[in-house]
């Protein structure tokens, strides 16, 4: 029989999400699989609440896209308790859960700041750089890995130095509005050598926001920020981008044949399948990512 | 003005007290004393500053200066709990009772029988079944009070306020929306509590009244203190003298030889008009040039026609005509297009707009008419409202103020300049003269005949029969909300009306004089 | 009227000032301005560049308040209007765009307008039906990702500008300007303020309450409309997911800062968008000041906190009256 | 008995609403769903029923959501970083949130400011607060959290009512009694009905206008600690816009925003509304995020209109025998 799979999504609050969602959809016609996403609206009380709605469907596996790490204990131990498997997609949760899971098909957010970082501290050499940052939404999980990777990976480097830090909510019209400010703040933008963004989209309006200034983003200020999605690429084509981290929208792929190579054969998958956190500059022919990624629904 | 034969302190004591609102000296420097078991008046003009002197002595308004004593000792409540504390219970001006609580717990509020910290239901309604019984009401007390008459919650507000049982009883204005019925029940009640040594202060605008119910009389007149008196020494014109600082023009003769006038045109006319579990449908005619009084008890649908022949309701039956057209009354903007007018009785919830300044009150009714489009502008928004502050001797005269911020008698007067305003054919007025002074009373009296000379057509209510008989050229009596007799030109006289009210058996009692 | 704007507000105008003096503080180069690609450019024109959103949401959101509603749907309504706006950019000129966008909020005021005056259900709720809902429709056309497009017609709108003076900043004063016109011109501004002070009086005096009603949510629909174009044509796209989120409240609260009574009554257009103005004064502030952003909310909360002690009708004279009025209306 | 008729008809319109989706979805109709109906809005009914109180009261209280992500931090940071005994922690966190709905309370009655507004600035305070606090979420993995969170009566059909579910029910009929039969209840309708008013009555508004946010606060801290016991965790961005969830609830339940009339019951039968909805929304499991709200809104529309068709229709009536009385 097909198997029937509910999803519990975190939401739509970006671009990135949206195409997960519908990467998770095709994936799953392909391999037939019945698959029920229930979206929580950001809120854990409603992924809490879609769970339990999915045992009591009696569904084949559980997936699970955590809003935060913490408080899943109980209601995976019902579902263990109702022998169904979970798989955690996209974000990982707190270790005392680790046996109420299968597996956990995500990326590692820290190593993606690390990158991210590793990549300014190359480029930029032993120049030194002011860099500004532009952080995800306060108290958001992602954001904070993504700013402790970033900071592990320039700690290294005393020439280069975090000098402002604002959040822009993960959104552009905050990201543009924000680095408007950084611009001002920073002697008209002359005193900034890097902007580093927790995700693409703030940077996307970053981007727009240094040009209004009159700078030249990509030249003057140096660009690197994280998820790949399709229109940094076509800042990239620009020349206004240099670097992004990708963050594959795919999780359920992998997620869906561990659940079937476990139903069938009995299989146990690993505890963690850690996606790629693939470097992609302007040397990476943005325009063949642009165009391969922007079918997928971002 | 000094008692010197009285060697006990007086019950309470008032002196110096003032209070200003702003630029408006609403009380300077007035004196008041009340004794035990006394009965004691305070009138004045509206806008003399009762309500506010009431307001100050029970601390709801904090005073700029001035002592309150009450038994000899000094008191000073910051609010009306700690006046009620203290022994001071006040029914204030407005009916300052809650719609949205049952009958009994607006009684009983914040002094609820209680058993193991838990309000007892049963006990709390049947004490108030009793207490309403003493003031001959006899309803449903667990209803919400907002369901019943506005008569029937200043019954309610006074029970109340009786049952405080403190050692000084207020009551501002307390008979204003009562009929003779009920105000007899009342002065058998307050008379007891003199009795009983209570001091109690009364204000009305209703002269009878005072001379029937009060031993002493304290005059204010804007914001000062005229004179105190006993009533038994004071003639009537020597009080609205001190009232008014001037003569009264003599008001009280009955109507120019109305029957003697060829008859005048139809205004607007009703035919079986009605509306279920509302009013009986009626047959109805308002001529120019006419006055029409409505009488009837409370409740007798006197209300309800008002509103229906306005437009403010929608009849389910019969047919209204203006100037002999047919014509669709649905909304009060269908009234107002034909050219009618209503003043409501219930002045503060469907009346007045309390922050809006007088003059925006009095062009409401003009603006709506002429619509969106043709605003009034400013200049002539001033011409008009300084022309009726004038014309109705508006105080303070003040356009740019708030008109929650008048007395409620200036409320009443900027209403009814609301109406004037709009040139209106037929004006309803309901309980126009409702809380107003004897001489804005005359004034308005005055003013109703003038514009029915002016060949306006009116409908008007009141609960006093005088009145009704004063100016009207015929008189609709209504009873269980249906029109049961009209009496036209001799025969309007207040034995008849009473004679058609009591007509049935049930009222009979209703209608002792 | 006008002599009494002044003196109502005084309060609101002190409060704007000392927020400015302390962005001075911590910016000293808060009040440069100079001239960029053709544009006016500095600390200051970002305060009013970003305050225009919620200053033209306040425009309407002043009037529903007036008649003693409120509409929590003005967020999803800029999502909704940008959606299209985007959606459509690329493919129309931009008077199609734009009457698409503006059409579509004009229905959404319709609807809010049709449950408040004609459905009778309490403002709140009905509006949060539309808060839900409308967020929904906007991502059902983006389909949840952000529509980006090039129109220059469009973009021109969000980041062009008129004598050196940002586009967005020309709109909402010239909304302003028309919203006054079209209010204190007629006379409906009167009647509004009747409606919200005694909408039963002012049925009986012959306003048609029912249609100020409906009008003022539409307003209010075709100025959240407006916003959410600005919003999206500032971005070159349009972000269903964030756009105007959580913006009702700035606006309620900058209605509210303006003076103007959550009980219906009295209104103010221009302390409404002065309003908007210390509110955004206030965020340019926190984001010039280098803070952590943790500290982003207290900071507000003090400040708005502030802001409301400053004009409390305890500590000052006039509007102590206004407000010992409108306690002893029931 | 006043508020009885409308609060029928919101009964009325949930039963016939759970019977339709249980016949789309004949699983809904198992104590199991039941079971988690009430769980899953344990924090959500005790957060109402406080917002019942201030509501009823002519307020409104938009800090509780981040009174209860407060509260999970604080509770989570003590028991865990401060090595605070779990108990001690909740008694902590009781009193803090009572001081600051007494302090709200306070700042609107001293300063005469709208509630909307005061409490709006509460949200941001409360919730900049739990930033300050921490920014990460925090397991709590005291053993009274497993043993709480684990305790459950078994009901027949595999459905629990857990610990938390009960926490709820206990609250709600106390607030019912509190609402109902005490002098408090009785005054909190009287502020309702007209703060002038209810003051000229002897009802002293300011102590009362304190205690009734505090109520609110308190049930809000109550919330957290339950919510905390929901998740085992603390986290600066749990419950975020739980406060309109919770005036949407207090509204559907037949309460008047204006104040003055309304009912606990009432409240409790939009929270279990608001639940159905979403349940049904997660069985059906079509739905894209867009028309999962599209739908949630459009639900909302169908039980507010059905409702307020139905009082209207009851009315009718009413208002003739009314006016008949008097
Ligand atoms: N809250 C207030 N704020 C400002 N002015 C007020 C206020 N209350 C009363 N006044 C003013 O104080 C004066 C006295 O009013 P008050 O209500 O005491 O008159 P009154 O004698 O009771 O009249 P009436 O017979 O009409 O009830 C009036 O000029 C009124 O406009
Ligand atoms: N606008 C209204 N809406 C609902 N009920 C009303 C309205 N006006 C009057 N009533 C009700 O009608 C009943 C009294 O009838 P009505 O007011 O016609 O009596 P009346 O003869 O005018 O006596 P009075 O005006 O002296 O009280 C009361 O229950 C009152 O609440
Ligand atoms: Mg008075
Ligand atoms: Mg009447």
């Amino acid at each position: 029989a097909e198997l029937t799979v509910g999803f519990s999504q975190i939401g739509s609050e970006s671009g990135w999400r949206a195409a997960e969602t519908s990467v998770s959809k095709q994936e799953a016609t392909k391999r037939k699989v019945n698959l029920k996403i229930a979206d929580a609206q950001q809120k854990q009380e409603n992924q809490i609440k879609a769970i339990r709605s999915f045992i009591a469907q009696n569904v084949d596996a559980i997936f699970l896209a955590p809003v935060v790490s913490t408080g899943w204990d109980a209601v995976l131990k019902e579902a263990k308790e109702a022998k169904i498997p979970v798989v955690l997609l996209d974000r990982d949760i707190d270790p005392s859960g680790k046996d109420l899971y299968l597996t956990a098909v995500t990326s590692d957010s820290v190593h993606e700041g690390e990158v991210a970082g590793n990549w300014l501290a190359k480029t930029v050499g032993d120049k030194a750089c002011n860099i500004v940052e532009l952080q995800g939404t306060v108290g958001a999980s992602v954001a904070a890995n993504r700013k402790k990777g970033f900071d592990t990976a320039i700690a290294k480097h005393a020439n280069l130095k975090i000098v402002r830090s604002q959040t822009g909510d993960f959104t552009r019209a905050k990201g543009k509005e924000v680095m408007e400010s950084f611009i001002k703040a920073e002697g008209g933008g002359k005193n900034i050598c890097a902007v580093y963004a927790h995700n693409d989209d703030m940077m996307v309006g970053a981007i727009q926001a240094m040009k209004e200034a009159g700078l030249k983003p990509g030249k003057d200020i140096l660009t690197v920020s994280i998820d790949a999605v399709p229109d940094i690429f076509k800042a990239m084509v620009a020349g206004e981008a240099n670097a992004t981290v990708e963050l594959t929208p795919n999780m359920a792929g992998p997620a869906f044949d561990a659940v079937a190579a476990f139903k069938e054969k009995g299989t146990v998958p690993p505890k963690w399948i850690q996606t790629e956190s693939r470097l992609l500059t302007a040397a990476d022919n943005p325009q063949k990512e642009y165009d391969s990624k922007k079918g997928l629904g971002y | 003005m000094e008692n010197s034969l009285d060697p006990a302190p007086p019950l309470l004591e008032v002196r110096g007290i003032s209070k200003s609102f702003g630029a408006v000296r609403a009380l300077q420097d007035v004196d008041f004393t009340l004794r035990a078991g006394e009965i004691h008046a305070l009138l004045g003009e509206n806008g003399a500053g009762k309500s506010t002197l009431i307001k100050v002595v029970t601390g709801v308004f904090p005073r700029d200066a001035g002592v309150v004593r009450l038994g000899g000792d000094e008191v000073a409540p910051r609010s009306a709990k700690a006046a009620l504390e203290a022994g001071i219970a006040t029914v204030y001006q407005e009916v300052n009772l809650l719609p949205n609580l049952s009958v009994a717990q607006n009684l009983f509020l914040d002094r609820q029988p209680m058993r193991f910290g838990i309000v007892r239901e049963g006990e709390m309604r049947r004490r108030a079944k009793a207490l309403l019984t003493e003031f001959g009401l006899d309803i449903d007390v667990a209803a919400p009070l907002g369901n019943y008459s506005i008569a029937i919650q200043h019954v309610t507000a006074i029970a109340r306020a009786v049952d405080l049982s403190a050692r000084v009883l207020i009551l501002d204005e307390p008979t204003a929306s009562l009929d003779r019925h009920e105000v007899e029940i009342l002065f058998g009640i307050m008379r007891q509590l003199a009795k009983r040594g209570i001091g109690i202060v009364f204000v009305s605008h209703f002269l009878d009244q005072v001379y029937e119910i009060s031993d002493r009389i304290t005059v204010l007149r804007n914001g000062r203190l005229v004179g105190e008196r006993e009533t038994a020494s004071l003639t009537r014109l020597e009080l609205i003298r001190m009232m008014l600082g001037r003569e009264l023009a003599e008001t009280t003769s009955a109507r120019a030889a109305a029957s003697d006038r060829p008859p005048r045109e139809v205004c607007a006319s009703f035919e079986n008009y009605g509306k279920t579990g509302y009013v009986a449908p009626f047959n109805l005619e308002l001529r120019h040039g006419e006055v029409v009084g409505l009488a009837g008890l409370l409740g007798s649908g006197r209300t309800e026609t008002a509103r229906l022949v306005f437009g403010a309701e929608r009849p389910d039956g019969g047919q209204a005509k203006v100037e002999g057209a047919p014509v669709r009354l649905q909304s009060p903007r269908d009234g107002v297009r034909h050219g009618f007018g209503y003043c409501p009785e219930e002045r503060k919830t469907d009346g007045i707009v309390a922050e809006l300044t007088v003059r925006e009150n009095i062009v409401l009714a003009l603006q709506a008419k002429r619509g969106l489009h043709r605003p009034l502008s400013r200049r002539e928004q001033d011409e008009i409202a300084g022309r009726y502050v004038k014309m109705l001797d508006i105080r303070p005269p003040d356009p740019e103020r708030p008109v929650g911020l008048l007395s409620g008698g200036n409320q009443q007067k900027a209403l009814l300049a609301r109406w004037l305003a709009t040139s209106p054919r037929l004006l309803v007025l309901d309980e126009p003269t409702r809380g107003i002074d004897v001489g804005a009373h005359a004034e308005i009296i005055r003013l109703i005949r003038e514009l029915c000379d002016d060949g306006l057509a009116l409908l008007v209510i009141s609960s006093e029969l005088d009145e009704i008989v004063t100016y009207s050229d015929r008189v609709v009596v209504l009873r269980d909300r249906a029109h049961v007799e009209e009496l036209a030109g001799e025969a309007i006289d207040v034995t008849n009306i009473l004679a058609a009210i009591a007509a049935d058996g049930a009222a009979m009692h209703e209608a002792r004089v | 009227m006008t002599m009494l704007l002044p003196r109502r507000g005084l309060a609101q105008i002190l409060a704007l000032i000392v927020i400015l003096a302390v962005d001075r503080v911590v910016s000293p180069q808060f009040f440069d301005l100079r001239l960029q690609d053709g544009r006016l450019f500095g600390s200051l024109i970002d305060v009013l560049n970003r305050g225009t959103p919620v200053a033209l949401l306040s425009l309407g959101m002043v009037l529903v308040i007036a008649t003693r509603g409120i509409d929590l749907s003005v967020g999803a309504v800029m999502a909704i209007c940008g959606a299209i706006a985007a959606s459509l950019a690329d493919s129309h000129s931009l008077p199609v765009v734009l009457a698409a966008a503006l059409g579509a909020g004009l229905l959404c005021g319709l609807w809010n307008g049709f449950l408040v005056a004609v459905l009778g259900m309490q403002p709140i709720v009905a509006t949060l039906i539309l808060m839900v809902a409308g967020r929904g429709i906007a991502q059902l056309i983006t389909e949840g990702r952000i529509v980006t497009f090039t129109s220059p017609d469009l973009v021109w709108l969000g980041n062009g500008a008129i004598l050196g003076v940002p586009v967005p900043i020309a709109i909402a004063l010239g909304m302003l300007i028309l919203t006054g016109a079209v209010v204190r011109g007629s006379a409906l501004g009167l009647l509004i303020e009747a409606t919200g002070g005694n909408a039963r009086a002012s049925e009986l005096a012959g306003v048609g309450t029912r249609a100020m009603i409906l009008a003022v949510y539409v307003w209010c629909g075709v100025c959240a409309a407006l916003a959410g174009v600005i919003a999206a044509a500032d971005i070159m796209g349009a972000d269903a997911n964030n756009a105007g989120l959580w913006l009702e409240l700035d606006a309620i609260l900058a209605v509210v800062i303006g003076g103007t009574s959550l009980f219906g009554g009295r209104f103010s257009l221009v302390l409404a968008v002065l309003g908007a103005l210390i509110i955004q004064t206030m965020n340019t502030g926190i984001l010039l000041s280098g803070y952590p952003p943790e500290f982003n909310l207290l900071v507000k909360a003090v400040v708005v906190l502030a802001v409301l002690l400053l004009q409390s009708p305890k500590l000052s004279g006039f509007a102590g009256i206004m407000a010992r009025l409108r306690r002893t209306k029931p | 008995m006043k508020g009885l008729p409308p609060v029928l008809i919101t009964a009325i319109v949930l039963v016939v609403g759970f019977a339709l989706c249980a016949v789309q979805f004949p699983n809904i109709a198992s104590t199991r769903v039941v079971g988690n109906l009430l769980t899953d809005n344990a924090f959500l009914g005790i957060v109402a029923t406080g917002m019942t109180f201030v509501i009823i009261s002519g307020g409104i209280d938009l800090s509780v959501g981040s009174v209860i992500g407060f509260t999970t931090v604080f509770v989570a940071l003590a028991i865990e970083r401060w090595g605070v005994p779990p108990l001690v922690a909740f008694v902590a966190i009781l009193v803090l949130s009572a001081a600051f709905g007494a302090a709200i309370g306070a700042v609107i009655h001293v300063f005469d400011l709208p509630p909307f507004i005061v409490t709006l600035a509460g949200m941001f305070l409360a919730r900049g607060a739990s930033f300050l606090l921490s920014t990460d979420s925090v397991p709590i993995n005291a053993p009274v959290y497993s043993t709480v969170s684990d305790f459950a009566f078994r009901m027949p059909g595999g459905g629990r009512l857990s610990a938390i579910a009960i926490i709820m029910l206990v609250i709600l009929i106390g607030g019912i009694l509190l609402l109902r039969l005490t002098r408090f209840g009785a005054n909190v309708y009287a502020l309702g009905g007209g703060r002038a008013t209810a003051s000229l009555m002897g009802v002293e508004v300011g102590k009362m206008t304190i205690k009734i946010y505090m109520l609110s606060s308190l049930l809000a801290g109550t919330a957290g600690i339950v919510f905390s016991f929901y998740t085992s965790a603390g986290y600066s961005l749990s419950a975020v816009g739980v406060e309109l969830d919770s005036i949407a609830a207090v509204v559907i339940g037949g309460t008047l925003l204006t104040g003055g009339q309304g009912s606990v019951i009432g409240t409790f039968l939009g929270v279990l509304i608001q639940g159905m909805i979403q349940t049904y929304i997660n069985f059906d499991g079509t739905l894209s995020s867009w028309w999962t709200k599209i739908a949630t809104g459009t639900l909302l529309f169908a039980f507010i209109a059905l409702q307020q068709g139905l009082v209207a229709l009851a009315r009718r009536p009413a208002a003739k025998r009314a006016g008949a009385t008097s």
